[in-house]
């Protein structure tokens, strides 16, 4: 038995044990040094492990319990390539934001790095788990970690509020997974993700089964931040150190949406396979309400982290539309978008790390036309702002039109305009926040601080006319991610076999419980046909439009301004639900959770 | 009758929800949240019961004795740590916060979006 | 399902319902460790010592001296925002927050 | 004080949770009859621990080895946690901590009488958690639960006045987070050790013992051991985390 898949979570953990055991005597470079050795360890064994399970499905069982007598004894780790890949791009992320760290950070060491570690491991787990409790045990490790790394700069508000938020929303999401966990048990007496679809398989539904669903899929879609679970995000987000911020854009939310996907395709599918049509309709209009709302506040947003923020809720959207297609075109075609997306976002987020560095800001109007000098933080941000806007033939653009040939393939071809559109507002946000950050252009605005951006200050003492090398490199690193995702159209090919894997349940079912490999047919080519390329190409040239007409809109096209007048203020109720008030995001939270199982009730049943 | 308990359960979810939505002070904001985790060691025990089960350990029973189930009280163990540790940590943000702004009352946020 | 097992859970409900309902901090505190209490016992009647005792030592123990910890703590820091600085606050006030209900 | 709450909210809220409750509600209702379950995995372990493991506790059994690692998770959660709140609770540049040069002048609180009577029933305190920690494989307990009285027992030496001990403590939290660090990665290194012997990770290495003895179940003493170990060190931890901050600011 292969035992990488333990390791790569319990090595993270006793080291994190044994720094803060050991971390008071030894210097801050060599904390920093061995919490970056250990995510490069798990780097590579997540690479191993990936390359070990190529596409087909390796079973851990903990203690060696295993499926005696049709019983799942143990807690077992089943290890696809969706999986492993996830947890690779978890790990290597890690990796980036520990080294970014390095110079441009000040902290308490060893405990920063002691909470990043446990984090990795608590995501690196959930990749990996094959469990539902245990899944549930490793989705609160990674969201205590989270909150304690948002809330870290204790002496800004806005982080104090920040963590309040997200551990509130956290916490009851957790409970909502948890309750239906409970209910899931008390049905099919089972934890084993491979059980209990067995289980089902034989029972079919009723309304334990259904609100039991309701109520994982909400947990995990809160974590996600879909519209409505999604106003804690921003304020989290926006707060958090940088290299955390990598982490939480880059693969925390979209590791909600792995989570739903492991959990469908191995648990409710068998149940639920009589309803694939509704599920889809659900969860890819909930995806594009989340792409849309994300873009127009992206676009609304003066603080870069915050709009940073609402560019991630919106590729979630865009993520959810392509894994609620419920085929295997859709997983593949969203794993290879997070990939891709990922890294885009990451690299987003250091620039503005970089940014916040050196220009002690973050908010677009204070720092109009300050970002001249910094040519190379520019050179990163303006790729990064047109890998979002989905540039052909790059990562996420590859992505994206795997999406979109999945969703016509599903005959849902009003998709595609809509995910054109909402990587247009995105792109336009971005690339608008570079035109006047790093170009001066546009009118500058009267500096009126934003209050998110108030205390903000650079996150190290020595902040300086320099950018350490160190916060560069990553940035380049996750620069050639994204490029690298889409130039090579072979991945393309191994996503497809990886998702023909994820989606096999039976499959999934027989390997667990019996422990009989299952074979798969050959995976399918699908490179982007004509007219993803343009479809991209129109989401391109759309954000360089709308981002002008942001600019200099108002000089040059008087009329058209009074519609985007218009709209900006049919927005403003919907800016200001973001009130950053527990309370009303609990309220939202709670009628979405009541909307979204009362629907599931009503088409399920 | 028979599944009171599991209405208890959605009574103090419901409760719990209730609280965090009305709150005016954080610490009672974190009281509220344990009662919705107890509305969760409620559903799970109840889940677990047998009709005169006895408890699980076989110190003083036979081994082939009618027992409730084992496994949600394990489940619920975890819970409870859970419960501690949330509460722990929010405390910290809060009284950091009090510290610094001299408020617990959630709706006194910086952030308001009045443009 | 027996008398005893019905009274503790409508208890648990009407606990539950009053700790949301108390809002007075200290006071809240105090009733949410009662839940705890209840919730113990409640365990206890279904067979389950072990989550029991957890119950009983973090949900009626740990947490409310955690909870009483931090209320004293709060009003303390409000207090001395509120005024200057420089009278002795009353003695006796300090510690006794980590004795479950004893505090004001 | 209760009037404020913006309408949408409130309307939201009341919309929300009678769909939300009451669906909870609808679905529960349906469930087999409370007291009526025969679930198959329970059962087997139920039926199974004891002559596997020779440990008459099957939660314990449960807790720490056929879901052992849900219990490592578990216990990093509350490592975590603890690390989090000294993180958040830390003072930052320009607050600078008063205080600790003046520990020795410190005067007991309560009454003498007082004080004794909390050190002398700190003693048998600690021997009940120091049980119930160690008899976890055999009745009702283990390390979480015995780790918090433990932790009481120090607790009532601190509430009868021992505030020379609360201070010498805060001086030595560091010693009290490695004891704490040590008991989460006892866990860990459990797991390793099984790895090492058997090949599998957690595994249990060590002889079965016989039935109701107090070294019986192989390492779920050891594992109890470790968790008493982290659970008590984790909630002293935060509880003097709390209670400092408080001092701290009592004695400038």
């Amino acid at each position: 038995m292969n035992q990488l898949a333990p390791l790569c979570v319990a090595i993270p953990l006793v080291i994190a044990a044994l720094l803060t055991f050991a971390g008071g005597f030894l210097s801050r470079i060599v904390v920093d040094l061995i919490a970056t050795l250990t995510a490069l360890a798990s780097l590579v064994m997540t690479i191993l492990l990936l390359v070990h399970v190529s596409s087909g499905l390796e079973v851990y069982w903990f203690a060696d319990w295993r499926v005696t007598h049709g019983v799942a004894v143990g807690i077992d780790f089943a290890v696809g390539p969706i999986g492993a890949g996830l947890a690779a791009f978890v790990s290597l992320l890690m990796v980036l934001a520990l080294v970014s760290g390095i110079r441009g950070l000040d902290v308490k060491h060893p405990y920063y790095q002691v909470l990043m570690l446990t984090f990795l491991a608590g995501m690196v787990g959930f990749c990996l788990s094959g469990d539902l409790f245990n899944m549930f045990v490793l989705f609160e490790l990674m969201s205590i970690s989270a909150v304690a790394l948002v809330g870290y700069k204790v002496q800004e508000q806005a982080a104090l509020e920040g963590g309040l938020n997200f551990a509130v929303i956290n916490t009851i999401g957790g409970f909502l997974f948890l309750l239906g966990i409970g209910l899931v048990y008390s049905r099919t007496g089972a934890l084993n993700l491979a059980q209990i679809g067995h289980y089902l398989a034989h029972s079919g539904n009723d309304r334990v089964v259904v609100v039991a669903f309701a109520l994982i899929a909400s947990g995990l879609l809160i974590k996600a931040a879909v519209v409505p679970f999604h106003f804690w995000m921003a304020d989290a987000y926006a707060v958090a150190l940088t290299p955390v911020c990598l982490l939480l854009a880059g693969a925390m939310s979209e590791l909600g949406l792995y989570g739903l996907g492991r959990i469908y395709f191995s648990a409710f599918q068998p149940a639920l396979a009589g309803h694939t049509a509704v599920l889809r309709a659900i969860f890819v209009s909930i995806g594009l309400l989340t792409s849309l709302w994300g873009g127009l506040m992206a676009l609304a947003e003066d603080h870069l982290k915050r709009l940073l923020a609402f560019v991630t809720i919106a590729f979630i959207g865009v993520f959810l539309t392509g894994l609620g297609l419920l085929t295997a075109d859709g997983v593949a075609g969203t794993a290879v978008y997070v990939l891709a997306d990922g890294f885009g976002k990451a690299l987003l987020f250091a620039c503005a790390g970089m940014i916040q560095h050196r220009l002690g800001h973050l908010s677009q109007s204070r720092l109009h036309g300050l970002g001249r000098p910094l040519r190379v933080i520019g050179a990163l941000f303006l790729a990064g702002g047109l890998l979002i806007a989905s540039i052909p033939p790059f990562g996420p653009f590859l992505g994206k039109s795997m999406i979109e040939d999945a969703a016509v393939k599903a005959g849902y071809g009003f998709v595609p305009p809509f995910v054109v559109l909402s990587s247009a507002l995105c792109g336009a946000a971005v690339l608008r926040a570079y035109a006047r950050v790093f170009l001066g252009w546009g009118k500058a605005a009267e500096a009126k601080a934003d209050d998110a951006d108030r205390d903000t200050r650079p996150e190290a003492q020595d902040a300086n006319d320099q950018t350490p090398l160190l916060q560069l490199l990553p940035a380049c690193v996750l620069l050639a991610g994204a490029i690298g995702v889409g130039v090579w159209f072979g991945f393309a090919d191994l996503a497809e076999t990886a998702a023909d894997r994820f989606t096999d349940v039976h499959g999934y079912m027989a390997t667990v419980l019996s422990d009989s490999p299952h074979l798969l047919a050959p995976g399918h080519s699908s490179s982007p046909e004509w007219f993803d390329w343009l479809y991209c190409g129109a989401a391109t040239l759309a954000s360089l439009a709308f981002a002008a007409a942001g600019l200099w809109g108002r000089r040059y096209l008087p009329r058209a301004c009074q519609v985007t007048d218009t709209v900006a203020r049919a927005l403003r109720p919907l800016r200001r639900t973001h009130s950053g008030q527990i309370g009303d995001y609990t309220a939202a939270l709670t009628l979405g959770v009541g909307v979204f199982g009362g629907l599931l009730a009503i088409t399920l049943l | 009758m028979s599944v009171y308990p599991y209405l208890v359960a959605a009574w103090l979810l419901g409760c719990g929800l209730y609280g965090v939505i009305t709150s005016r002070n954080y610490i009672h904001l974190t009281i509220c949240l344990t009662v919705v985790q107890s509305s969760t060691y409620v559903l799970l025990l109840g889940v677990g019961y047998v009709n005169g089960g006895k408890a699980p350990i076989f110190a003083g029973i036979s081994e082939r004795s009618v027992v409730v189930d084992p496994i949600v009280q394990a489940l619920t163990l975890t819970d409870i740590v859970v419960e501690a540790t949330v509460v722990a940590l929010l405390l910290a943000l809060i009284l950091q916060a009090n510290k610094r702004y001299g408020t617990t009352d959630p709706d006194r946020t910086t952030r308001m979006h009045e443009e | 399902m027996n008398a005893l097992l019905i009274i503790l859970l409508t208890l648990v409900g009407a606990a539950g319902w009053l700790t949301v309902t108390t809002r007075e901090p200290v006071r809240q505190a105090v009733v949410a460790g009662i839940l705890g209490l209840l919730l113990g016992l409640l365990f206890f009647v279904l067979q389950a010592p072990d989550v029991a005792f957890s119950e009983l030592v973090v949900g009626s123990a740990a947490v409310p001296a955690m909870l009483l910890l931090a209320i004293a703590k709060v009003r303390e820091q409000q207090a001395s925002a509120a005024r200057a600085d420089d009278q002795s606050e009353p003695p006796g006030a300090g510690i006794s927050g980590s004795q479950g209900g004893e505090a004001d | 004080m209760r009037s404020g709450h913006s309408r949408g909210r409130l309307l939201t809220a009341a919309v929300g949770l009678v769909l939300l409750v009451g669906g909870f509600a609808w679905a529960v209702t349906d469930l087999p009859g409370f007291g009526h379950y025969h679930h198959r995995y329970g059962a087997y372990l139920a039926q199974h621990s004891v002559p596997q493991r020779a440990a008459t506790n099957s939660v314990n059994v449960i807790t720490f080895d056929y879901r052992g690692f849900d219990t490592l998770g578990e216990e990093f959660i509350l490592f975590v946690a603890v690390v989090g709140v000294v993180v958040l609770l830390r003072r930052i540049r320009g607050e600078e901590e008063e205080g600790d040069e003046g520990a020795g002048e410190e005067q007991p609180r309560a009454s003498e009488s007082l004080r004794w009577l909390g050190v002398a029933s700190a003693a048998p305190i600690a021997v009940i958690g120091g049980y119930v920690v160690t008899h976890g494989q055999l009745t009702p307990g283990g390390g979480f639960q015995g780790g918090v009285i433990l932790m009481a027992a120090i607790t009532v030496v601190f509430v009868a006045g021992e505030f020379m001990l609360l201070l010498r403590l805060r001086a030595r939290a560091q010693l009290l987070e490695m004891g704490e660090a040590v008991g989460a990665a006892g866990l860990g290194v459990l797991g390793f050790a099984g790895l090492i012997a058997t090949g599998i990770f957690f595994k249990n290495f060590l002889p079965h013992g016989s039935r109701g003895e107090l070294f019986s179940g192989g390492f779920l003493f050891i594992a109890n051991l470790a968790v008493g170990i982290e659970v008590a060190g984790a909630i002293l931890m935060v509880l003097s985390e709390l209670l400092d901050q408080r001092l701290l600011r009592r004695r400038s």
